[in-house]
């Protein structure tokens, strides 16, 4: 079996889809189980592990301070670094971020940046800000990252604790207290789902590395805390039709509970 | 509550296309909608780096460069929406062994700048008549605090949305069941504002393609009554 | 025979044939299939005949179509003569620039009269009037330099003296017809020497430079124009000179 | 259109032979310039220059920053290009990264001091204005020094931004619907006028080199006057030397046509500023 699927990965993943089945057993709208660990890294102000099947995401947030900027005197930083290193999948190169790895940390950056409220991240204003720098790095990639990494972010942010700050007037200098301080109130959480058409015909939750590979088109749904969608972003060619879209919203629906129960433990 | 340019909610700001007018590359077109305006050059099919060679098709490669700044992150993150919405498009497997490169210059943003810039790329391909399935566009439009939808949003309006919604369909895509090509829908909103705003920026990309389609038939006609064809 | 018209891609193109369920007329169609040849710009996309570029769709008795579009980029086919600049010498042979993708190859002995012995010695740089021989989209061209069944040069060769310009695929084409308007004009008036290559190049070669650069205004002016326009535009080029 | 690897060796002769006879390849005179049109707007500080086919595009832009400690009371002004694929696709990637013309055009008017640095200051040693122009080549058809030149002057001339109102060490920045913006005080117009020198000991000269010309070229030469006939830079790297002679006839076609560029830019502003008033109202 391990020859065939070597010499025709698409014909041997055919099989499977024809027969709706795949070959990780799932059904085509049932997403990898998640299991998080909070505060996976102590050197960082907040930290989270995120297990999807064999997608492994690690996101680590350190906190320094800085001057704000001079049009927003009160509000802090947040960016966001998705890393996808040769480390994760033999398909990344050494050397630069690649493509994938940096549409992902833009388009990270774009939902949570709405989702956080920069002006708690104000210590003193128009002169020293909290500067969030969260690093998503991926340890095992199977397909699927973003998804992995929106939530590793999200479950990060929750864990985040920043010190207690007093600025000496005087010098300007920033102390920071011994004892780990406030929680970073996070304004909306973010719940992914991701869908692949795969062989421009079957479309599937979720798709590993191997179903990634034959993906002629991705859809992925956002949704807040209250449900209501955050983002829908559909790329590639493949069409993927109205219903299926509205369709997809509904599952995603039913993915966010997962989350937050995987989220709550 | 008017539109900054008092334009109706689902009115398109002027359109403008110049097919064919760069000296060097093999097609070119210019795409305005307003004051937001881009250019864009196509190289194809040409000579490939040894490293995105593929023996059975054409790489395709897209290259943006902001009117103001360096390249940074957001212009990677639209080089990629163009790339994903155009790639699938092009019938790579006639020209393999070769590149086609779609450089996109942004002249100005004053808002709804992706749906520009992938209007531009695909005229640009046309006008080089690289191999293409079908014609494609794209259109915008923005959820107003006060739950109106306006089509094709202007930077200033953009900038106070509750969501914005940029859609591109392919022609023979509409209205016959098929889907959208790409969808980038941001913000806050229910699925019944998404509808909405699919059904706004569908129309609004009938009047583009339709735009497009009058573009390219005079040019094609301008060329072609000296053959008498 | 449908009348000639614009189509864009993704333009169903009305071949008639019985399967054919588009949109223009229905005409009812004798029930034996036939055998379509399509040519540039036109592409079987699941049972429709699609165009896939812009241009003019032309058909001939109803089994050929194919669309004329006007382009930049050279795709080398066979038979077409082509005007080259020799950029590198292999031992097999030259690498001729021709604005395709790839460099074509112009084996040593594709020259009249070429033997093991007495073999052209082109240097770098030359110009070469020369006809594809081999095109195909998965190997490099190959372009030859004599006709292959006579042996004999019939023009092509080296262009030693003279001036090459670049204009558009379709202007070429329609220069490579002799009865272009604008070579007829300029040709009662100006004795010259034109060699055209449909991948967008043309050799002029007349007595002095400024008749050179006056035939190429004319003929690089003469894209958009008609006959008419043409012949004017060369009568007031000549009263400038 | 086509690769251009180098030119032809009959391209090169052509070319030459014409020369010797005051022909040019596209029938201009040997001190021609070729069309210039000069186009602003529609957003501030946005020029596009076409000369001939050459096409170039400058954006200016500022940004309130905090100045460098050594100045605290002087603005910056920042010039960025690429050479990028757009227009320069064909030409080998050495040529293409020479071509720094950015700093060419930094350093004309940086040195000419056209920008006043003084008056972009909004709060001394806290805010200050932060120019940028960015020079888009959109279709390199020869000669881009001139049109990049032509491009970034008029983009500054053209610039406006917004009102600011200090009052004690706060500084209100308004918002361009509500006060207008406000110009940048520029003194003077430099403008470069460049030459091709061809032939093997550059005997031949031309203004206004088009691309086929360029790569023929054994010499490169720019000079640089203001409205008042004043020369700010003399330019050129590399290539045959060139007499004391041929520099001072080439200052002298200099002085004139540096004269038609200016009025085309006036020209240009004055018409831009016009239609802006007239949509204004």
């Amino acid at each position: 079996m391990q020859t065939f699927e070597r010499i025709h990965p698409v014909e041997f993943q055919r099989r499977f889809l024809t027969q709706d089945t795949r070959l990780s057993g799932r059904e085509f709208s049932q997403f990898r189980p998640l299991h998080i660990v909070k505060g996976s890294i102590g050197t960082a102000q907040g930290s989270a592990t995120v297990r999807m099947g064999n997608t492994i995401m690690v996101c680590g947030i350190k906190a320094e301070v800085c001057e704000p900027d001079v049009k927003r005197p009160t509000h802090g930083y947040l960016t966001t670094n998705v890393e996808l290193s040769p480390m994760c999948s033999a398909r990344f190169r050494p050397g630069p971020p690649s493509d994938e790895a940096q549409v992902a940390s833009e388009h990270i950056h774009r939902l949570i940046t709405p989702s956080v409220d920069l002006t708690s991240l104000c210590i003193e204003e128009n002169k020293v800000v909290w500067a969030l720098s969260a690093d998503i790095v991926c340890i095992k990639y199977d397909g699927n990252v973003l998804d992995a990494a929106i939530v590793a972010l999200v479950a990060a942010l929750e864990n985040l604790k920043l010190p207690e700050v007093k600025v000496d007037p005087a010098t300007g200098v920033v102390e920071a207290g011994a004892e780990d301080g406030v929680q970073l109130g996070i304004v909306r959480r973010l719940f992914p789902a991701t869908f692949a058409l795969v062989d421009d015909n079957y479309l599937v939750a979720d798709a590993d590395d191997a179903e990634e590979q034959m993906t002629s088109a991705s859809l992925l749904v956002v949704l807040d805390d209250q449900g209501q969608m955050v983002n829908v972003w559909k790329r590639g060619t493949g069409i993927i039709s109205r219903d299926t879209i509205t369709e997809c919203v509904a599952a995603a629906a039913a993915r966010k509970s997962e989350i937050e129960r995987a989220l709550s433990t | 509550m008017a539109r900054p340019d008092r334009r109706d909610p689902d009115q398109i700001r002027a359109l403008n296309s110049v097919l064919g007018q760069l000296s060097r590359a093999d097609g070119s077109a210019q795409f305005s909608t307003g004051s937001t305006s881009v250019v864009c050059g196509v190289y194809g099919p040409v000579d490939v780096k040894l490293f995105d060679e593929h023996l059975d098709r054409a790489h395709v490669e897209v290259k943006l460069r902001p009117d103001i700044g360096i390249p940074g992150p957001k212009d990677k993150w639209l080089e990629s929406a163009i790339l994903q919405t155009l790639e699938g498009n092009i019938l790579a497997h006639l020209h393999p062994r070769t590149l086609v490169q779609i450089n996109v210059q942004v002249r100005a943003d004053g808002g709804s700048l992706d749906a520009c810039a992938i209007n531009a790329a695909i005229l640009a391909l046309v006008d080089a008549g690289v191999p293409l399935r079908l014609m494609v566009a794209a259109a915008a439009c923005a959820v107003m605090p006060d739950g109106r939808i306006v089509v094709d949003p202007v930077a200033e309006e953009a900038e106070a949305a509750r969501s914005l919604h940029t859609f591109a369909f392919a022609e023979k895509g509409l209205g016959e069941g098929e889907g959208p090509v790409y969808v980038d829908s941001r913000g806050v909103f229910g699925i019944e504002e998404y509808d909405a705003c699919y059904g706004v920026c569908e129309r609004a990309v009938g009047r583009v393609l339709a735009f497009m389609r009058s573009a390219v038939e005079s040019k094609v006609t301008k060329e072609s009554h000296v053959a008498g064809a | 025979m449908a009348k000639p018209r614009v189509v864009l891609p993704g333009d169903i193109v009305d071949t008639h044939t019985h399967s054919g369920s588009d949109d223009e007329s229905t005409m009812d169609v004798d029930a034996e299939s036939r055998v379509l040849r399509l040519g540039p710009g036109l592409a079987q996309i699941n049972d429709s005949v699609r165009a896939t570029a812009a241009g003019i769709c032309h058909s001939k008795d109803e089994t050929q179509f194919w669309v004329t579009s006007n382009k930049r980029r050279y795709v080398a086919a066979e038979g077409e003569p082509v005007i080259g600049v020799v950029v590198a010498r292999h031992a097999e042979g030259y690498r001729v620039d021709i604005g395709s993708a790839h460099d074509a190859l112009l084996p040593l002995l594709a020259f009249e009269g070429a033997t093991k012995r007495n073999r052209p010695d082109l240097a770098l740089g030359t110009t070469v009037y020369a006809r594809v021989s081999v095109a195909n989209s998965l190997m490099d061209p190959e372009i030859e330099c004599y006709n292959a069944n006579t042996g004999k040069a019939e023009g092509y060769g080296e262009l030693s003296e003279g001036y090459a310009i670049k204009c558009s695929l379709g202007l070429a084409r329609r220069l490579f017809s002799s009865n272009a308007p604008v070579l007829v004009a300029l040709g009662a008036s100006v004795p010259m020497e034109i060699a055209v290559g449909l991948n967008g190049r043309v050799w002029i070669n007349t007595e002095t430079p400024a008749t050179t650069v006056l035939v190429a205004n004319a003929i690089k002016n003469s894209e958009f124009l008609d006959a008419k326009q043409c012949r004017q535009m060369v009568k007031e080029l000549l009263e400038k000179k | 259109m086509v690769a251009e690897i180098g030119p032809s060796s009959i391209e090169t002769a052509f070319i030459l032979e014409a020369l010797g006879k005051g022909v040019r390849v596209d029938g201009r005179g040997i001190y021609d310039y070729r069309g210039l049109r000069i186009a602003c707007g529609p957003a501030s500080g946005m020029v596009e220059v076409q000369l001939g086919q050459t096409r170039v595009l400058a954006r200016v832009a500022c940004e309130v920053t905090r100045p460098a400690a050594e100045r605290p009371t002087e603005g910056t002004v920042q010039f960025s290009s690429e050479l990028g694929t757009l227009a320069a696709f064909s030409l080998d990637r050495a040529v293409a990264q020479e071509v720094s013309i950015a700093r060419m055009i930094e350093r004309v008017i940086r040195q000419s001091r056209a920008v006043d640095t003084e008056a972009l200051c909004i709060v001394a040693g806290e805010q200050v204005w932060a120019l940028r122009v960015d020079l888009h080549f959109i279709d390199h058809a020869g000669n881009l020094v001139d049109a990049a030149c032509v491009a970034a002057v008029a983009a500054l001339r053209h610039f406006r931004r917004p009102d600011v109102t200090v009052d004690g060490g706060r500084a209100v920045i308004h918002d361009p619907r509500e006060r207008n913006p406000v110009p940048l005080s520029i003194h003077h117009t430099p403008v470069c006028v460049s030459f091709a020198f061809m032939g093997k000991a550059g005997e031949l000269v031309v203004v206004d080199p088009e691309a086929r010309e360029e790569l023929v070229q054994q010499a490169a030469f720019t000079v640089t006057m203001n409205a008042h006939k004043e020369v700010c830079a003399l330019n050129k790297a590399g290539g045959v030397a060139l007499g004391p002679e041929q520099i001072r006839r080439c200052t002298q076609i200099a002085v004139e046509k540096a004269g038609e560029i200016t009025d085309a830019i006036n020209a240009a502003l004055k018409t831009a500023a016009a239609e802006e008033a007239a949509a204004a109202q």
